[in-house]
């Protein structure tokens, strides 16, 4: 489990705060999506959740962020990032180039680590077939197109196989098909009992995977919900946080009384088939039909 | 202030042997707002690059204002076609955002206080004008990209070309550059844009021109385009959401925005919507 | 040219442990300083360094990126030295004021016979090393990996940093900027040029040092390496005798002066 | 090594490494240029060379070793992008054909930033890459970029880049100091014949009258001195230029002010 309390966070020498008074409860085994405009803060939580402020960036930190038991302001960072996996969010610089091959870039974190050979080796094997990459193998990471290097970027962390993954924005440059694949992967680790936190902002994909949502706004967590609750909230526009056209259409045709406005309103394609289909045939939908 | 452009049996191969265009005829009418779709590597940059000089072709024309832009340099074509690069870190490099914003202006011989002033509306039209006296990088990556659009508005050129204006905005961010979009067209001038986001393009755009393996896959109205489900596929496009929508609830209409979806969802035959199990 | 020009034909010489063929690369330059004759150097290059590319089938990029590198300079060392040479008494050749003397030749072929060396020993081994498996091995002999880790990062950065200032030139070309005619004037671009540079420098070292440390290059644990370097008792031995060697061109005339 | 004594000892053990690189350099530079060994110049069989070589690529590997291993992960990634800056600046200035050779901006910006052992090792390490690119020629040159390093981080450890008018004063004794630490590698390593351009103008100090010593120290004398100025100064320009949330995130920087004297924003304190 992971707990954050009234935590707050200025940057060294800024003379502001970035976040203040954020509370979050992230349960294990779950993914949680964090969304928010951009500039609210995702990366500065990204980098608290995985110890790196405040043990790289410095800075000043008050509140506790405790996982799975422990307080990570007490631990070193090398103990911070063996239970916490940061993918951060440009893949050119996850890269560390320190290997040639996309082979030998996915087994560098293991080999700082001290990981056996074999063991090595079949890690990269797995991780390679999950993300559809082991045709990239034995190719040079630099050579790749953004969307290639940013699965081999998630790789190169799911390799070490951290109870916790913290990934900020990881299908920016990836095509929908690339997208949805990413977040069946997600779906099958969570399964298997690792904790995720998703910084994305893609609404259909969040609602088909997220177990929870919580929205970064006003240098705090404005709200937390279901995927279904927060993607269809009134105040959407005022975080910053993109609405499907599903939902903005059905709230559309809410205003104009075509609906009753106690409906609730649909995010994914499936929800709106519904809505809409019911609506052409004058029954209002129950609360039930959305769900 | 309008002008067309044109593109004659163009193709295009790097110096790699990789043909990335292979035969393009296109003609844009000044004051179209047209969007570019199909998968990476579709050759839709490589065709746009064109159009400023930053590609020549392998053979054919590319035409500007009804000009070849064969003997014509970057900077000399900067005056008629604007561009927007997709990373905005790659071109801004003033300490202050207004300073950048003039950069382009400066550069095309304008006054210092004329190149403020439409370095000024720009950052308005952005919605950035508050910020002026900032450095770029106090701003979020998402408002980089809207300064660097300013810089380019800067310039009021006839033709702007937007490469994937929409990508990592947030959802203000999004409808800022719709704005752009619309407020460059309704004064006459050409917008070009290569976009992944469909549904932006089918609530901003005119015209839709499908690529893949560098050929034009389907040109021409956006909903007409929107509706070649097969051709669509084939280059690896999602219709756009509620066009997706009304067509799998089997309405006739193919709405594009959200006001005609629901205006459309009054007038559909009723017993269609039915097809929902 | 700045990317690393390995040749991989896969003969034993590439097949050698990268360590071996360092430590030979450092013995060849010690026997040739220590004895600085020409024609020790000749012997070196004929008797081992074209034998081994011959071996290598490294024969033509060694005499291609060589001769490219030496040409200049063995023409301008002749010249030069040749003419101008500080030492030189005895004439061979007058032409006007311009005379070559017997001191300066001898001079320039002593010196430009010990560079023809030491530029051929080092090509050949970057044609017959992959950098990678350089940096490897030097690992596992004990050098720190954050020098491997900076050296392969840095290969592989160049061409992306190359295609981002071809990116940044285009995009202020797109902005109206002209690089102007007159050369001190260009220094007027170099801002616009290198300030995006140099920005995007600081958010990369940022992000590239926070993904470095998640995937524990930070960790003190004992390191393991995916692929293995080759290695021979043969070798290990061959990396005692050389350096012997070495030492003792450097040592034995030492003594014979002495003695 | 979580314990205190290993980490002292290896501290300890780095800053022996650093002096003995320091001491080996300067002992080479003092025997080869003060002590003058008799006949050195006469002709081209003498161990000059040897020691020339030896002194500075031993002196140079001592000091990388001693330096690299007291820079923090976060700093070392900062290296590999400021080499490739320092060449691909150079390649730009060359494609541009500006009369200077601006190729070691990455290794003052980090120097400046990051101090001077970041600074030596980029430096260092700027020339091997270099030689594993296929050219050789640098490599024995190494330790010029140490001097370079070190005085750039002394620089702005003393403030230089807090005034406009300093950082080109700065660069133009670097610069200095570094055609004096290289010119005995052109002389007893290369004969003075490093490129077409710097090997004639060797030549024609030495037809005045000059030694080969002398002739090199001059040709240096004659192009380090201005390049470094403008690299200084350009430095100094993209410094002023930085948001100052950049440079917040280097310690060293941060301690020495080495950019502005204006105060720490204070801390803040959460609002309610």
């Amino acid at each position: 489990m992971i707990q954050l309390a009234d935590v707050s966070y200025a940057y060294p020498d800024s003379g502001r705060f970035v976040l203040e008074h954020v509370d979050l409860r992230i349960e294990p085994g779950t993914i949680t999506g964090v969304v928010g405009a951009s500039g609210a803060g995702k990366t500065t939580l990204a980098k608290i959740l995985s110890g790196f402020i405040p043990h790289v960036d410095g800075g000043q930190l008050s509140g506790s962020v405790v996982i799975g038991g422990r307080d990570l302001s007490g631990l070193p960072l090398a103990a911070c990032v063996s239970q916490v996996g940061l993918v951060i969010q440009n893949p050119f610089n996850q890269i560390s180039g320190a290997r040639y091959t996309v082979r030998g870039e996915l087994a560098f974190g293991m080999e700082n680590l001290g990981t056996p050979r074999d063991e090595m080796a079949s890690r990269v094997a797995e991780v390679a077939g999950l993300l559809r990459i082991t045709d990239l193998l034995d190719r040079s990471p630099y050579e790749l197109s953004g969307g290639q290097q940013q699965l081999v970027a998630i790789a190169s962390m799911l390799v070490l196989r951290t109870p916790v993954l913290v990934m900020d924005e990881p299908t920016s440059q990836l095509d929908p098909v690339g997208t949805r694949m990413v977040f069946g992967v997600l779906s099958r680790l969570r399964g298997a009992g690792t904790t995720i936190v998703v910084f994305e902002h893609k609404p259909e994909l969040l609602h088909a995977h997220a177990d929870r949502l919580h929205v970064l706004a006003g240098r705090r967590i404005a709200a937390s919900g279901s995927p279904g609750e927060i993607l269809s909230d009134p105040r959407t526009d005022q975080w910053g946080v993109s609405a499907t056209r599903y939902t903005r259409a059905a709230r559309l045709a809410r205003e104009q009384g075509l609906v009753p406005a106690e409906a609730p309103l649909p995010v994914s394609f499936e929800q709106a088939a519904a809505f809409f289909g019911w609506s052409a045939r004058t029954r209002p939908p129950s609360p039930e039909d959305a769900r | 202030m309008s002008i067309a452009i044109e593109f004659v049996d163009l193709h295009f191969r790097y110096p790699g042997g990789v043909e990335a265009v292979r035969g393009v005829s296109l003609t844009v009418s000044a004051g179209e707002r047209v969007a570019i779709v199909g998968e990476n590597g579709a050759g839709k940059t490589t065709l746009v690059r064109h159009l400023n000089g930053i590609l020549r072709p392998t053979s054919g024309t590319v035409l500007v204002g009804g000009a070849s832009t064969r003997d014509r340099s970057i900077a000399q074509l900067a005056a008629q076609v604007g561009y927007i690069f997709q990373n905005p870190d790659e071109q801004l490099f003033a300490s202050t955002i207004g300073a950048d914003v003039e950069f382009g202006p400066r550069n095309l011989g304008c006054t210092p206080s004329e190149a403020a002033a439409r370095a000024a509306s720009a950052l308005a039209t952005v919605q950035l004008q508050d910020q002026a006296g900032l450095h770029p990088h106090h701003l979020s990556p998402s408002e980089r990209k809207r300064v660097a659009l300013a810089g380019v508005l800067a310039m009021q050129t006839p033709v702007v070309v937007l490469d994937e204006p929409t990508t990592g905005q947030d959802a203000r961010g999004v409808e800022i550059v719709a704005g752009v979009v619309d407020s460059i067209a309704a004064q006459g001038r050409t917008v070009v844009a290569i976009t992944h986001d469909m549904d932006f393009c089918a609530e901003h755009f005119d015209r839709v021109v499908v690529m893949a393996d560098g050929l034009v896959q389907a040109d021409g109205d956006t909903r007409a385009v929107f509706d070649q489900v097969g051709t669509l596929e084939r280059a690896a496009v999602e219709p756009p959401q509620l066009l997706r929508l009304a067509a799998h609830l089997g309405w006739h209409a193919r709405p594009l925005t959200p006001a005609e979806f629901v205006d459309a969802s009054t007038r559909e035959p009723r017993d269609l919507g039915t097809r929902v199990d | 040219m700045t990317r690393a020009q390995f040749v991989g034909t896969g003969s034993p010489v590439h097949r050698l442990n990268p360590v071996t063929k360092l430590v030979a690369l450092l013995s060849i330059l010690v026997i040739v300083f220590a004895l600085p004759q020409w024609w020790v150097s000749a012997i070196v290059v004929v008797g081992v360094l074209l034998p081994a590319a011959v071996i290598a089938r490294c024969g033509g990029p060694l005499i291609a990126v060589g001769g490219r590198i030496l040409l200049p300079i063995v023409v301008v060392l002749v010249l030069v030295q040749g003419l101008t040479f500080p030492g030189g008494r005895t004439m061979v050749w007058q032409w006007g004021v311009l005379s070559v003397t017997a001191e300066g030749l001898l001079f320039a072929l002593n010196v430009g016979a010990r560079i023809v060396c030491l530029v051929l020993a080092s090509v050949l081994l970057v044609l017959t090393t992959h950098p990678g498996d350089l940096m490897s091995a030097l690992t596992e002999a004990g050098m720190s990996p954050k020098f491997s880790y900076i050296i392969s990062s840095t290969l592989q950065l160049i061409p992306a940093f190359r295609s981002r200032a071809d990116a940044i030139l285009l995009a202020q070309q797109a902005r109206g900027l002209a690089v102007p005619r007159n050369p001190l004037r260009r220094i007027g671009v170099m801002m616009p040029l290198l300030g995006p540079l140099v920005l995007g420098m600081f958010t990369d070292v940022e992000e590239r040092g926070t993904a470095m440390e998640a995937r524990g290059f930070g960790s003190t644990a004992r390191r393991t390496a995916l692929e293995a370097i080759p290695d021979s008792t043969a070798q290990r031995v061959a990396r005692w005798v050389m350096p012997l060697v070495a030492v003792a061109a450097v040592v034995v005339p030492l003594v014979w002066e002495v003695l | 090594m979580s314990d205190q004594a290993p980490l002292d000892t290896r501290r300890s053990r780095n800053r022996l490494l650093v002096a003995a690189g320091a001491v080996i350099v300067v002992a080479t530079y003092a025997y080869l240029v003060v002590a003058q060994p008799a006949g050195m110049a006469d002709s081209g069989t003498t161990r000059a060379g040897l020691i020339a070589m030896a002194g500075y690529v031993i002196g140079a590997v001592l000091i990388a070793a001693g330096s690299i291993h007291q820079l923090p992960t976060t700093t070392i990634a900062m290296i590999p992008v400021a080499i490739a800056v320092n060449i691909v600046v150079g390649q730009l200035v060359a494609v541009l054909g500006l009369p200077v050779y601006l190729d070691s901006i990455g290794t003052v910006l980090v120097s400046v930033l990051a101090g001077p052992a970041a600074g030596v090792v980029t430096g260092i390490l700027a020339n091997v890459i270099w030689g594993l690119t296929l050219n050789p020629i640098p490599l024995p040159f190494a330790v010029v970029q140490v001097v370079i390093a070190v005085l750039a981080g002394t620089a702005a450890r003393i403030g230089v880049f807090r005034r406009v008018y300093l950082p080109p004063v700065a660069g133009l004794v670097t610069g200095v100091a570094a055609a004096v630490v290289s010119a005995p590698i052109s002389a007893f390593v290369f004969g003075g014949a490093t490129g077409g351009g710097t090997g004639a103008i060797v030549g024609a100090f030495q037809a005045m009258g000059q030694s080969l010593l002398a002739s090199t120290t001059l040709q240096g004398l004659l192009s380090d001195p201005l390049d470094k100025l403008i690299t200084f100064t350009v430095v100094g320009i993209l410094l002023a230029a930085l948001p100052s949330r950049f440079l917040q995130r280097f310690p060293f920087a941060r301690e020495h002010r080495v950019v502005t004297t204006a105060p720490l924003a204070p801390p803040p304190s959460p609002s309610e």
